[in-house]
């Protein structure tokens, strides 16, 4: 990169190559108004709200994480039961505890019920983050899938205050396209900035050598926990999101499942840079809607395959072929901002 | 349209609407009279993914059933069409499965088995006032008026009426007074049937004698549960496991090798058919409550026209239908000719309000009907199949004189009391 | 750092630290004072790089204590120590590979709250400094060990320290380059007015900027003094230099 | 009644330490951790079924040599390709090859499980005054020390065991004094396969079904155990395998019956606790230092 | 006949040029030693002929076969051993089991045992921590590990980067003397060095190389050798 160039324009490479594009895509689909091409595009931005929130942890500090789901099923749940409509609310939840029995007398409206949720999962971020950051590595991934274990657990069967098994029910159905894509902005906003900050960058240096980071007077802890809380915010604004957006959903929606397709898709972009958050979804996203067209319409001259599973191995297929062809992802970890400092050569940059 | 008369008020109070719905009732009906267009029905269940297995079959059933209707003229003189799309048992593709459903003109939305898998579907529908029609729900949650909404309905009498059902053949007709209670506790489903079981055969004056749980997910670890059971169920006269396959049979294979024979009864049709047969070959001293016995697995059954079923459901898929659900589907498939013919019309709440004055009639296995108050059935007959050295055998039929009062808010309770 | 806060020098007391069973340094004392070059050698194996390790808190010592000006950072965590002044380089390196040179040395002047144009300017001043402007944009994994060793120092060195331990700085570079690299350790000495602890095994340079120099063998001090010292001293032919030197 | 939990919960546990060292062996050689493990043993139920009407001994070879080929394909298609990768690439890559393995299992067999009943001999329990043990647990805890034992004298004593532990380190380096490292990885997964074939006969005993679903809930306890026991040594990672089924079991058996559902969260609680006091597991790789 | 032949070869990384037409040849049992600024392409040279990078063009000929496209295993069967450049010992396993890893390609084993027991000898510091993990030695151990493991394949051609780095001077004289005693017994020798003039003085033959890999000096090496002379020389050559 140019050393000329500001925190601010940094930022600007780096965000608005992903975000420009987003919103013209997003505008270009709400015009030809096709309900399923909405719906597809939306449920695709509101993941890419989620994958770039696990970039902002897991590519900064090469730490894994298999959590960020379980942020993203607080917040939605939180969300919910801020904003179901207080007359269904008793019939819903009859045996909520003493201490929660305000939550049955009022609701908000969704946007505030969104904001709260996630300030709320900050907080919990927060408070998980301060022992589980000093984790490295594999012990990471466990930890933090053993914690969205916990969380599940406790959702499944905490009935009185989630549902337990039962389907949470009634959350104002009010996520749109122009939601995700808000959405998605902010997220890539401050994604973006965060990469370009003080902090980010220090926390890029611990993913390079721990040792090294701590030896120029880095604290590990701290910048990984500042990172890791942001990221989980995102990740919950992406749940929160979700949430509003199918209206119905259980501990399951929010599993394993949705944790290693979010960490796939990541992998898949390339780990290690926004651009690669972004590109992963779009490209598992266009791929999977495709194959799915292909098995509820056919496609020009193909026709219908109707033959269970057969699209979902070919997918699996293909992303394994991409794994193996692109080992280091589609963009191999650089940025969209990186393609543009190439062409300078570094001569005339460095005088 | 007059598809505008359920609102969200309704939604929340049903109870209060009914007087007003009888007015609207006749608007509706005069409004619609007019002609029946053709049914654009849409199956929104799994072909895929973890409920594939409990939709595939019901919902072949109820296709079978269309076609049949169909070749006999379809229905109100109309050929009706039936679409069925991949969930992926995946909710949030539900949801966007269902709306693009909507959007294709939708009369009748059919959603899967299981609530939490159908609920996504039924809120689309019931937000676009489209009948949402479970192949075979078995849970209150997705009948009763209240948590999805007035349009949404079901074949299945539900587990209040299962669970009880069980409890009344246990306590009445085996004489047994003393049951050792082993839940599996994955399910809404699992678990209310266990509920409504217990509640039911105290009532009765019956002792539950011990209970434990268990998760029926793939790694059950059943060495527990069995080392406990050897100990507590001792005395029981029978031990209820309230679960789903493959963890059932699991469960019931490892209390069998730990040589424990006491009589094992599942209170539902979810752990039947070939699916027990095949896994346990030697199974013995086991019950189950279905809704049918299929000849594939189990002889007896008192009504002819299963087995005329079984047989065209064998010629049309290829395969016997491993579990009494595909009766449930197929039932509801004739069912619907029916409502929409008495409602001359085809908007949603016009065949709901024609689901729930239907005659109680015999479409395969006994006469159902539905009601205001309970879009489960009642009146169903439900079966009990002892299962003797690997092989089934009818028993007898059931239906429960009292639903168990464990839950409060139940609006079957009362009309499936009888 | 406030200018009146540095800390004067570094003194270890007692300083052991063992590994189940091996005594890779043993009861040392060593002292480092500001505005000063101390030089730290012995054969290999002596207890060196341990020794560094110690003082800036990635291993645990096993007795001992050490003080940076009047403070007692026995115990403290690498951040804190680094945080405090005393800052070291690796034997082996361990620069960010992935990020530039340039940005390497931004990241350690960060360590002194310089940040933005203002950390861009400082780090280019010392990757000047060292000879290696022209790197500046090529990222760290891909120049030569040379450069990649001299891009190491100027990260320690954008911090700003107080103390700066160097951990065999002029591994890998040829003599000229060495020769260089010995004229900017003692400008670097004089300009930051820091103290330096150096572990070398090139003598030119060791007896080149050193005015005092610490002998280890087998984890123990052997002896302590100045370079004509430490020349002529037998114990240190016989461990160190061998007898061809002599 | 509590020695009897003892010895339900050695059961377990010896079947996830055994499980683990599938695991664990395929990481120590490449860094890999296989998530498609699961699906080996998915795999090697079917083929009991598939060759269910062969011999005992015939069905027991045919498993072996089908899950066998199975790991072998995997490592030269899937892995090999990867294997310079970060070890997040190798792990989604193993979870993609895991889903293409079960979408693939249940387009050729279909949605719903599949009974199976061989080997339920093994079932069989043996009474020790009040004690009830099955065949299946002697069995398991003896394949299981067995197969720990060998592993470690493998890697530890054995020219192919340095070669193994030299190319998952430094492959480039490993070529360079003259190591075959393609040869000593495939044979890596030979090893695993047979483990994976074993685990999938005696865990199948003891289930009634086999589904395109079977093979994946149950890699995850033996990854977590994997973790926790240290993936430096094969002892650490059989402990680790071990404890989370002991565990799991174990907690099950003494919860009260209100807490007894919350088992799972209880158990992955003491796995965060663990791996907090214990950040490289119990029995940590040595070789790293300043 | 020259054993080993580089033959103008060129290795880019990406669009850098690390080095460019470079021909060198060692004859043998010649002891030849290749010194040069930092980041020249000496190590790019190394990595080549060891087959671990591929030239973009050129070729490399040993015993009269072409190994440019060789695997860097057979490389090493035809017997050419490589002390890399930053050691790369193995560090997960224990000292002894490095050695014994360095003698893969030799199935002989009581020849391996009484190499192994030489290299011990030669480097006690091995001895003494034969059973610790590789990983936990220090630099210079880690160093002299290297260099014994590079030579229990028995090669008949060494090449070595850098292999005195961070030794004390006392074992970088033992280095040298181990390598004119090998060189004396018949194995050839390709050397990378810092330490030039003691390069020179050990070798038969060095070439100084410039950026991009141009050879700028070839010469006769030795004990009789002008070293001040020669230091000036490479001053002014290395300086571009
Ligand atoms: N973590 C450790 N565990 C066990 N032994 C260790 C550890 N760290 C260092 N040692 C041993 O301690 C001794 C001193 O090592 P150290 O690296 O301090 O030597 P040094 O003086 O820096 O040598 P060199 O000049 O070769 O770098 C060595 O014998 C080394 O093997
Ligand atoms: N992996 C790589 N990618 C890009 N450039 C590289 C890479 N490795 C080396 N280079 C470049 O190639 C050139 C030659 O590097 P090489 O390591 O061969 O030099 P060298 O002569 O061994 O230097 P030194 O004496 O410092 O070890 C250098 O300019 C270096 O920046
Ligand atoms: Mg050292
Ligand atoms: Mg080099």
């Amino acid at each position: 990169m140019n050393d000329r160039v500001s925190a601010w324009s940094r930022w600007v490479f780096l965000a608005l190559p992903l975000i420009i594009p987003l919103i013209v895509i997003t505008v270009l689909i709400a015009v030809t108004n096709d309900i399923s091409l909405v719906q597809r595009a939306s449920t695709a931005m509101i993941l890419m709200v989620m994958v770039v929130g696990l970039h902002i942890f897991s590519g900064n500090s090469g730490v894994i994480s298999f959590g960020s789901v379980a942020f993203a099923m607080i917040a939605a749940y939180t969300s919910a039961l801020l904003t179901i409509p207080v007359e269904q609310k008793p019939s819903l939840f009859p045996d909520m505890p003493g201490f929660l029995s305000w939550i049955v007398e009022f609701s908000l409206p969704v946007p505030a019920g969104i904001v709260v949720a996630v300030l709320f999962t900050g907080v919990v971020a927060v408070i998980v983050g301060v022992p589980l950051v000093r984790l490295s590595g594999l012990s990471a991934g466990i930890a933090t899938l053993a914690f969205l274990v916990v969380v599940q657990v406790v959702v499944t069967k905490w009935k009185a205050v989630t549902r337990g098994e039962s389907t949470m029910v009634g959350v104002p159905k009010e996520a749109t396209l122009w939601w995700a894509l808000a959405g998605v902005v902010l997220a890539i906003a401050v994604a973006a900035l965060f990469q370009v900050s003080r902090n980010g960058r220090r926390l890029i240096a611990t993913r390079e050598d721990d040792k090294a980071s701590m030896s120029i007077g880095i604290s590990i802890p701290k910048e990984r926990l500042v990172g890791w809380t942001l990221s989980c915010m995102v990740a919950a604004t992406g749940g929160a999101l979700y949430g509003h957006y199918i209206s119905t959903f259980s501990a399951t929606t929010f599993g394993f499942a949705l944790t290693f397709f979010i960490v796939a898709m990541l992998v898949i972009g390339g780990m290690g840079s926004l651009t690669g958050a972004v590109v992963g979804v779009l490209v598992v996203q266009v791929l999977s809607e495709f194959f799915r067209t292909l098995e509820t319409q056919g496609l020009g001259p193909i026709p219908i395959i109707d033959f269970p599973g057969l699209t979902e191995m070919v997918l699996a297929l293909i992303l394994l072929i991409v794994l193996i062809v692109r080992p280091s992802g589609i963009t191999g970890g650089t940025e969209v901002a990186d393609w543009f400092a190439r062409r300078k050569s570094p001569e005339s940059s460095a005088s | 349209s007059s598809g505008d008369t359920a609102s969200t008020e309704d939604t929340a109070a049903p109870a209060e609407s009914s007087a007003e719905e009888v007015v609207e009732e006749a608007v509706v009906d005069e409004g619609a009279s007019g002609g029946v267009e053709p049914l654009n029905i849409h199956i929104v269940a799994a072909k895929t993914g973890i409920i594939s297995p409990f939709d595939i079959q019901p919902a072949e059933a109820f296709t079978m059933a269309i076609d049949e209707i169909n070749a006999a003229g379809g229905i109100a003189g109309q050929q009706a069409t039936v679409t069925w799309t991949d969930t992926k048992s995946d909710p949030a593709l539900t949801t966007q499965i269902a709306e693009e459903a909507v959007a294709a003109g939708a009369n009748i939305i059919v959603t899967t088995c299981d609530f939490d898998f159908a609920a996504p579907a039924a809120t689309v529908a019931q937000a676009n006032n489209i009948p949402a029609l479970s192949l075979c729900l078995g849970d209150r949650k997705g009948t009763d008026l209240v948590t999805i909404g007035p349009m949404s309905l079901s074949p299945s009498p539900g587990n209040a009426f299962k669970g009880s059902a069980a409890a009344e053949f246990a306590f009445e007709d085996k004489g047994w007074t003393k049951a050792y209670v082993l839940q599996d506790d994955l399910l809404e489903y699992t678990k209310s049937l266990g509920a409504y079981f217990k509640g039911r055969f105290t009532e009765l004056g019956g002792e539950v004698i011990g209970e434990d749980v268990f998760t029926g997910n793939e790694q059950l670890d059943p060495a527990a549960n069995v080392t406990r059971a050897r100990d507590a169920a001792k005395d029981a006269d029978v031990i209820i496991v309230p679960s789903v396959v493959p963890a059932a049979t699991t469960m019931i294979k490892a209390i069998r090798d730990a040589g424990i024979d006491t009589p094992i009864m599942m209170p539902g049709g979810a752990v039947d058919g070939t699916l027990v047969t095949g896994a346990i070959p030697d199974i013995s001293e086991f019950y189950s409550l279905p809704f049918a016995c299929m000849p594939a697995y189990c002889e007896g059954d008192p009504n002819p026209q299963v087995k005329v079923f079984a047989d065209a459901f064998k010629a049309k898929t290829g395969i016997d239908p491993y579990l009494s659900y595909a009766v449930l589907s197929y039932e509801l498939g004739k069912a619907l000719k029916a409502a929409v013919e008495q409602a001359g019309a085809t908007d949603g709440p016009s065949i709901i309000k024609a689901f729930e004055t239907l005659p109680p009639t015999d479409y395969l296995t006994g006469p159902i009907a539905w009601s205001e108050t309970c879009h489960h059935t009642t009146g169903r007959q439900q079966r009990v199949v002892e299962y003797q050295n690997g092989k089934g055998k009818f028993v007898t039929l059931i239906t429960p004189d009292k639903i168990a009062a464990v839950d409060p808010g139940n609006p079957c309770e009362a009309a499936q009391s009888s | 750092m406030v200018e009146s806060d540095r800390s004067d020098q570094l003194v270890t007391h007692g300083l052991s630290v063992h590994f189940d069973g091996v005594k890779a340094v043993d009861d040392v004392d060593l002292e480092v004072q500001r505005g000063r070059i101390t030089g730290l050698i012995g054969p290999n194996g002596a207890g060196k790089s341990t020794l560094f390790n110690a003082v800036s808190g990635f291993v645990p010592l096993t007795a001992g204590r050490v003080v940076l000006g009047d403070k007692d950072i026995t115990g403290w965590s690498p951040t804190r120590i680094s945080q405090h002044g005393l800052v070291r380089s690796f034997q082996d390196t361990r620069i960010f590979k992935t990020l530039t040179v340039l940005e390497n040395v931004e990241l350690g002047a960060m360590n002194q709250g310089l940040n933005g144009a203002k950390g861009r300017d400082f780090a280019y001043g010392i990757l000047e400094l060292l000879n290696i402007k022209h790197l500046a944009l090529e990222s760290a994994g891909n120049v030569a060990l040379g450069d990649e060793r001299r891009a190491g120092i100027a990260r320690a060195v954008a911090t700003k320290p107080d103390m700066l331990l160097l951990d065999e700085p002029a591994a890998g570079l040829d003599e000229d380059e060495t020769a260089e690299l010995s004229l900017t350790i003692v400008d670097l000495c004089r300009e930051l007015g820091c103290g330096v602890l150096l572990v070398e095994h090139d003598m030119s340079v060791i007896f080149g900027v050193c005015e005092w120099i610490h002998v280890m063998d087998s984890g123990k001090t052997i002896a302590v003094g100045t370079p004509q010292e430490i020349r002529t001293n037998p114990a240190v032919i016989e461990a160190y230099f061998g007898k061809e030197r002599s | 009644m509590y020695l009897q939990y003892v010895v339900d919960a050695i059961g377990t546990g010896s079947l996830y330490a055994l499980m683990t060292l599938g695991l664990a062996l395929v990481f120590s050689v490449m860094g890999l951790m296989n998530f498609a493990y699961g699906q080996l043993v998915m795999i090697g139920g079917f083929s009991i079924i598939m060759l269910r009407q062969q011999p005992w001994w015939a069905i027991i070879l045919g498993t072996i040599l089908v899950v066998v080929i199975a790991s072998l394909l995997m490592e030269r298609l899937a892995f090999r390709p990867v294997r310079a990768a970060t070890a997040m690439t190798m792990l989604i890559t193993s979870f993609a090859l895991a889903q293409f393995l079960q979408q693939a299992a249940r387009v050729a067999f279909g949605a719903n499980p599949r009974p199976l009943e061989q080997f339920s001999e093994l079932s069989v329990q043996y009474v020790v005054g009040d004690l009830f043990i099955s065949r299946q647990t002697i069995i398991t805890v003896v394949v299981a020390i067995s197969i720990m034992l060998a592993l470690t004298l493998l890697l530890k004593k054995t020219n192919i065991g340095i070669q193994l532990r030299a190319s998952t380190e430094d492959v480039d380096m490993a070529r360079l004094v003259g190591i075959k490292s393609n040869r000593v990885i495939a044979s890596a997964f030979v090893i695993s396969g047979v483990i994976a074939a074993i685990v999938s006969m005696l865990f199948f005993a003891t289930r009634t079904n086999v589904s395109w679903s079977s093979g994946e809930s149950i890699v995850l306890i033996a990854f977590v155990g994997a973790v926790i026991g240290g993936l430096g040594s094969m002892v650490g990672a059989a402990l680790g395998g071990f404890l989370m089924g002991f565990a799991y079991t174990l907690l099950n058996a003494l919860l009260p019956l209100e807490l007894r559902v919350f088992a799972d969260a209880f158990l992955y609680t003491i796995v965060i606790v663990v791996l907090l006091i214990r950040p490289s597991g119990l029995i940590a790789a040595k070789g790293a230092r300043v | 006949m020259s054993l080993l032949k580089l033959d103008q070869i060129s290795i880019t990384y990406g669009r850098a040029v690390a080095v460019k037409g470079l021909s060198i040849h060692v004859d043998e049992g010649e002891f030849v030693s290749l010194i040069g600024h930092n980041g020249v392409g000496k190590s790019s040279t190394v990595k080549a002929i060891a087959g671990v990078v591929r030239p973009t063009s050129g070729s490399i000929w040993f015993k009269d076969r072409d190994i440019t496209q060789m695997d860097s295993g057979d490389i090493l069967r035809m017997g050419i051993a490589v002390v890399p450049e930053g050691r790369h010992i193995f560090t997960r396993l224990t000292v002894r089991e490095n050695l014994v890893v360095g003698a893969t390609i030799s199935r002989d084993r009581s020849a391996n045992l009484k190499n192994l027991d030489s290299m011990i000898d030669r480097f006690p510091v091995l001895g003494k921590y034969s059973s610790r993990m590789a990983g936990l030695l220090s630099g210079g151990e880690q160093q002299q590990l290297a260099i014994a493991r590079a030579l229990m394949s028995s090669p008949t051609m060494l090449l070595l980067d850098e292999p005195s780095l961070g030794l004390a001077p006392l074992i970088v004289q033992q280095v040298f003397d181990l390598l004119k005693e090998l060189n004396e017994q018949g194995v050839s020798i390709l050397l990378i060095e810092q330490n030039a003039a003691q390069a020179i003085i050990a070798s038969d033959r060095y070439y100084v190389m410039r950026t991009g890999g141009v050879i700028s000096t070839e010469a006769r090496g030795g004990d009789q050798v002008d070293v001040a002379k020669i230091e000036a020389d490479y001053l002014n050559f290395g300086t571009v």
